[in-house]
C-alpha cells in the first residue's frame, strides 16, 4: 500500500474526451470514467436524456501517487469547471500495489 | 383544416402528446437513454438512405443545385439578423448561441414532416435530405464568428477553443455525419440496396417515429417544467415570457422567409414543405453539442430550452400543417 | 392436449426455456438492461395500439362494460382473502403485498396469451386490453388499505408514504400509461393509423415477444435460484416450500374462479381466457414499484419470486392451455 | 480548495427521485447520481435486471461543505435506509474552488 | 470480379466502411453500447433460427456429418500449428491466444457471408450454422493445452484458473449458446414457427447487419488507431507489422487448406463459401472472453487486435469475394 | 456512525463475476457495482466498446469495518490485479448506522 490521492472529478459529457486528452499529456498514471451520470448543482438540473448528451455528466477517478501530477491535473482542470460547470473533489487514499 | 386535423391525429404526433401528458402526470414512463439514442440513429440512417436512393433515380439538375445553395444561404443569414434581435435582451453568448441554433435545423422535425408527407400522400424529393445535412454546420460558424467580433472572448475561453476542433464538431457531428454516410450509400446503391433494407428503411419508419416522438414529448415536457421551475434564478437575464415569444415567432419569421425562397425556386408542394420546415426549424442536437464546446458562456437553459420544449413542439404540431396550408394557398 | 403441446412447442415459450436453460448450465448470455426495458415497453405500446384499433372496430355493449367492471371488482376482491389467507403464515406487510400481487396482472403473461391466441387463429377484442389496464391499480390500493387496517404502522413509515403519491404511482405507472395511451391513440386513429404502423405493431410482435421471454426466462430463472440459495436465512420465516405451493394454488384458485365469471358474463373461447389469464396472474412490475414505495417492510424476495419464479411460469407454460382446455370443454 | 465532506449514498431506484427532491428541499448543494447500479447486502444481492427497477441500485455523490446542511441530510437518509435498505457513508476531501 | 465490386457495394460493407471512416475524421458518432450488444444477439438468434428451420427441411446424411466433423478437426488442429509459428516472435500466452483466435470462427463474418450469399442468390444449408456454433469452443481447449504444456504458469494463475470454469465458459459462453438455442428452436418449430417470427428473422436481417456492421466499423477503426499509437510501447515484444503481416496471411492461408477441404467434402458453393469463411476468420468474441479468465497473460493488443481491427476487414471486404471466385473456378 | 474502511476496486468485467463470488466467500459485508466503466491505465485505453466486454471494467464499492475482513479482501484482490491489471484503492469513511 502507498498513500496516494483520489481524484474525483464531475463534468459535462461533452467536455470529458478533452479531459481525459489533457490527463494524457500530463502523465496521469490512468483515469477510471463512469459516463451517463445524472445531477444537479448551480446550473440547475442534468437528466441524462437528451440526445445532444449535452445534459449527461461524467464521473472520472484517478488515483495519483505523485503531488507535482496532481496539481498539474487540478490546473488543467480548474479552467473547465469554472467555464462549464461541475466538480472536483481531492481526498486521501491507500493504493495497493500489486 | 383538414390537414391539421390530419397531422394532429396520426400516430406519432399523438405519441407526442402522450410523452407530454407523461410528464404532466408525473408518470415514470420513460424510453432507456440508450435506446432513445439508437432510434434517433435510426431515423437519421432511414430518411438519409430514402434520401439518397431517391436522389440515384433523379438527374442533378440547375433548380436542386440552387435549392441546395439557398439552402446553405439560409442557414447562414438567419443568424446575423436572429444575433441583433437577440442581443438587445440577451447577453453577447446567449444572442450567439439563439442564431446558431435557429440558423440550423432540427432532423425530427424534418423527418416528421417527411412523414406527414408520405401519410398525405405527396411526393418529396431526396435531395432535401442533402439540404438538411448541409444546413447543420454553416450556422454553427457563423454564431460563433459573431460573437467573437462582438463579445470579447475572456482568457479561459481562448485556450479552451480552437477552430479546427470546432469545424470538426460541427463537419463531423455524429448525426450530420450519419446522414450524410447514408444518403451517400443509399446513392451509391440505389434502388437494389433499398430492396435489401426497405423493410427496415420503410416498413418501420412510421412505426419507429411514434416511439421517438413518445420520447421527445417526455423529454422537452421535462425541459419546459424545469424552466419554469427555474424562473426566479432566470428572471434577471432571461425572462421566460421573452423566450416563448422568440421561439414562437423565430419559427413564423422564418416560414415566412423560406416561403418567398421557394416561391422563387419554384419548388413543389412536398419539397416547398420540406424546405420551409428546415428553415423554420431549430436545431437541439447538433448545435447544442458544438456550443457547449465553443461557447459555454451561453446558458443551454435559454437557447435549448428555445428549441426544443417550444419551437419543436410548436412545429409539430401546428407549424407542419400551417405551412401546408400557407403553400398550398400560396404555391 | 394438441393446444398444450402446441403452445410448448411454439417459439416464444420454447425462447423462456432457453432463457430458464441459460441460468441453469450458468451460461453469461444476457440481455441488456435497457433493451429488455425497451422491448417490454414495446409489447405494452403494441397490445395498446392493437386492442384500441380493434375497440374503433366494435361497438360499446353492455357485455363489454359489464365484463370490465368484473375484471376490476375481481382485482379489489382477489387481495381481501389473499391477505387472509396468507396473514395465518407470513407478517402482516408480506401478506399485504403478496394479496396487491395477485389482484394484479402481469401484462406479459396477458401478451404471451395474446399471441397464443393468435397463433391458434381464435379471435378476441380489444377490450380486454383496457381491462388488463384497469386491473393493475385497484389491488394495490386495496393491499395498502388492507396492511394499514390490519398492521401497526410505524413511525417511520409515516412519514415516507402519502396517499397521493401512491394514487399516483398505481394510477400512472409507466406500464400503465403507456398501454392506456397506446389503446386510447390506437382507438383515436383507428385502422388508419394501424396501417402506418402495422409492420411495427403486429409483423415483429411474436419474433420481438420471443426475445423478451428469453430475457424473461434469464430473469425468472436467476432469482428462483437465489431464493433457494436464501433458503437457511427465509427458513424462519418464509419456507419455500410454503411459497412454491401457494404461488402454484393461486393461480389456479383465481383461474377457477375466473372461469365461473366468465360463464356467467357469456365470454367467447378467446375473450374468456384473456379474462381467465388476467385474474389468474401475478404482477411483477407495478407492484412491485408501488410495494418498495408504500411497504418496503415487505420482502421482495417473498412476494416476488412467488410471481415473477414461480407464478409467471406455470401461466406461461402449463397455466394457459389448461385453462384454454377448460374453457373449450365447460364455456 | 476548501474542506467538505464527501456523502455517498447506494439507495434502491425507486426512492432515488425520493432522496433528490429531499435534498433540494435541505439546501444540499448539489448531487451526482449514478443509475443502474449493482450490489449484495444484508438483503441479499440485487442484479439491477428487474423490470420493475426493483432490484437497480444509485449510487448517489453530494458534496456538502456545510456542517449543518451534513447534518441534515443525514438525518433524512437515516429514515429511508432503516426502512429500504442501503448503505450511507460519509468522508473527508478537499473541493476545488473554481 | 463483379462478385468483389458487388460484395463492396452492398449496403452493409459501405457501412462497415462509414464507421471506419467515421473514426478516421474523428466523428463523435457511436453506436451505444448496450445496442450494439443487443444487434449482435439479434444476429446470432437470426442465423441460428434460420439454421434451424434449414435443418429440420432438410435430411441429415452423412456429407452433412462429416463436413461438421471436418469442421470441428480444422478447429482443433489449426491453434497447433499457428502456435508454434507463432512462439518463434511471441511470447508462449501471446502465441497461445493467436492460436486459440484463428481456430475459432468470427460468427459476424460468417453472417455476412451468409447476407452475401443471400444478396447473390446462391443457396446455402442450415447445417452450416451448427458448424460455426461447433467451432467456436474446441480451439479455446487447444490453446490453453498448448500453453499450459509449454509455458511455465506461475503460481498466480493456478489459483485463478479452474478446467471446469474454462470448459464452461468456452461451451456455453452467450453467443455459443444463443447460436445453438436458437438453431435447436428453429430445427424443433420448423417453417411453422418461422412463419411466426418471419419478419423480425428474415426481413430486417440485411437492414440491422448495416447498423451492426456501421458499428463494428467503429470498433475496428479505433482498435487499430489504438495499436498504432501504442507503436513505441509495443516495439520490443509485438512488432506492429508482424501483427498486421500474419493477421493477413494467415487467413489466407487457412481459407486454402479449407478449400481443399472442402473440395473432399464435395461441398456446393454456398457451402463451401461459408466453410472456408469460417475456418478463415477468426474469433473476436468468445475466445477473448475466455482468454481473460484463463491466459490474462497473453495481451489483447496483440490477439483481439489481429483478428478484430487486421483480419475482420479483410475478410468481410476481401476475402469473402477472393475466396467465392476461387470456389466457383475450382470447385 | 461507525467507523470503517472503503475500498475501491476497478477491475475488468469479464473478472467481476469471480471478484464478487470471493467476497461472498470472504464474508464482505455487501459491495456495489458499477458496470460498463471505461478507463485507461498501464495496458492502454479501455473503451468500454467491445462486445467481448473485454474492454469494460467494473467499479465496486465496498464498505468493511472490519480489518481482518478488509485485509482479507485486498489479499484476495491483489492476485487479480497483478494478474489481469486495475486498481485497488482504501480509505478511511464513517458509516451511518440505520
Ligand atoms: N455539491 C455537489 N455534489 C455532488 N455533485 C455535484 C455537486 N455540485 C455539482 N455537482 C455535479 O456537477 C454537475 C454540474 O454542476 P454545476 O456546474 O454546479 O451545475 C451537476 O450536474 C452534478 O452532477
Ligand atoms: N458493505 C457494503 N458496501 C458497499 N455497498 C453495500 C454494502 N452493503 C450494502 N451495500 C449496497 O446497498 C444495497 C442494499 O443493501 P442492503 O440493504 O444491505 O441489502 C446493496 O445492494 C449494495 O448495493
Ligand atoms: N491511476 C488510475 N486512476 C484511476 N483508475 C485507474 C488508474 N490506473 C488504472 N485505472 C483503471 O484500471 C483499469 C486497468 O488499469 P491498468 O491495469 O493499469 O491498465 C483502467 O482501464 C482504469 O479504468
Ligand atoms: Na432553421
Ligand atoms: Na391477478
Ligand atoms: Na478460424
Amino acid at each position: 500500500m502507498k498513500p496516494c490521492k483520489r481524484i474525483e472529478i464531475v463534468i459535462e459529457a461533452p467536455l470529458a474526451h478533452r479531459l481525459t486528452e489533457r490527463l494524457r499529456q500530463l502523465g496521469a498514471p490512468g483515469f477510471t470514467l463512469v459516463p451517463d451520470v445524472r445531477g444537479a448543482g448551480d446550473r440547475g438540473e442534468r437528466r441524462a436524456d437528451e440526445l445532444s448528451g449535452d445534459s449527461s455528466n461524467c464521473l472520472i477517478l484517478i488515483a495519483c501517487d505523485d503531488q507535482a501530477t496532481v496539481d498539474s491535473i487540478l490546473e488543467a482542470v480548474r479552467p473547465l469547471l469554472s467555464r462549464s460547470g461541475g466538480i472536483c473533489l481531492v481526498s486521501d487514499a491507500q493504493w495497493l500495489r500489486h | 383544416m383538414t390537414a391539421f386535423l390530419g397531422n394532429l391525429g396520426s400516430p406519432p404526433l399523438l405519441f407526442f402528446f402522450l410523452g407530454v401528458m407523461a410528464v404532466v402526470v408525473r408518470s415514470d414512463l420513460e424510453i432507456p437513454a440508450q435506446v432513445a439514442k439508437a432510434l434517433s440513429l435510426y431515423l437519421l440512417f432511414a430518411i438519409g438512405f430514402k434520401g439518397g436512393v431517391a436522389l440515384a433515380e433523379s438527374s442533378v439538375d440547375a433548380g436542386m443545385l440552387l435549392t441546395l445553395l439557398a439552402a446553405v444561404g439560409l442557414s447562414a443569414c438567419i443568424p446575423i439578423y436572429t444575433f441583433f434581435l437577440m442581443k438587445k435582451k440577451l447577453s453577447t453568448a446567449d444572442a450567439a448561441a439563439i442564431a446558431a441554433t435557429y440558423g440550423s435545423v432540427s432532423a425530427v422535425t424534418f423527418v416528421t414532416a417527411a412523414g406527414y408527407l408520405d401519410i398525405q400522400g405527396v411526393a418529396w424529393s431526396g435531395y432535401l435530405v442533402a439540404a438538411m445535412a448541409l444546413m447543420e454546420s454553416p450556422a454553427i460558424i457563423v454564431g460563433i464568428l459573431l460573437y467573437n467580433h462582438f463579445g470579447k472572448r475572456g482568457q479561459a475561453s481562448a485556450n479552451l477553443f480552437s477552430w479546427k476542433q470546432l469545424l470538426n464538431e460541427s463537419l463531423f457531428n455524429g448525426s450530420v455525419f450519419l446522414i450524410l454516410g447514408s444518403m451517400l450509400i443509399g446513392w451509391i446503391t440505389g434502388s437494389a440496396g433499398m430492396s435489401q433494407v426497405e423493410p427496415l428503411v420503410k416498413d418501420l419508419f412510421l412505426g419507429l417515429l411514434c416511439l421517438f416522438l413518445l420520447d421527445m414529448g417526455i423529454v422537452a415536457a421535462r425541459r419546459f417544467r424545469d424552466s419554469r421551475h427555474a424562473g426566479d434564478a432566470l428572471a434577471a437575464g432571461q425572462p421566460l415570457r421573452l423566450m416563448v415569444v422568440a421561439a414562437l415567432l423565430m419559427p413564423l419569421a422564418n416560414a415566412m422567409l423560406a416561403l418567398v425562397v421557394a416561391g422563387f425556386l419554384g419548388l413543389g408542394e412536398g419539397n416547398a414543405l420540406l424546405f420551409v420546415v428546415l428553415v423554420a426549424s431549430g436545431s437541439y442536437i447538433a448545435v447544442p453539442a458544438a456550443m457547449r464546446l465553443a461557447l459555454p458562456e451561453a446558458n443551454p437553459g435559454t437557447y435549448l430550452t428555445m428549441s426544443l420544449a417550444i419551437t419543436f413542439p410548436f412545429n409539430l404540431l401546428i407549424g407542419i400543417p400551417t405551412y401546408h396550408a400557407m403553400i398550398r394557398w400560396l404555391l
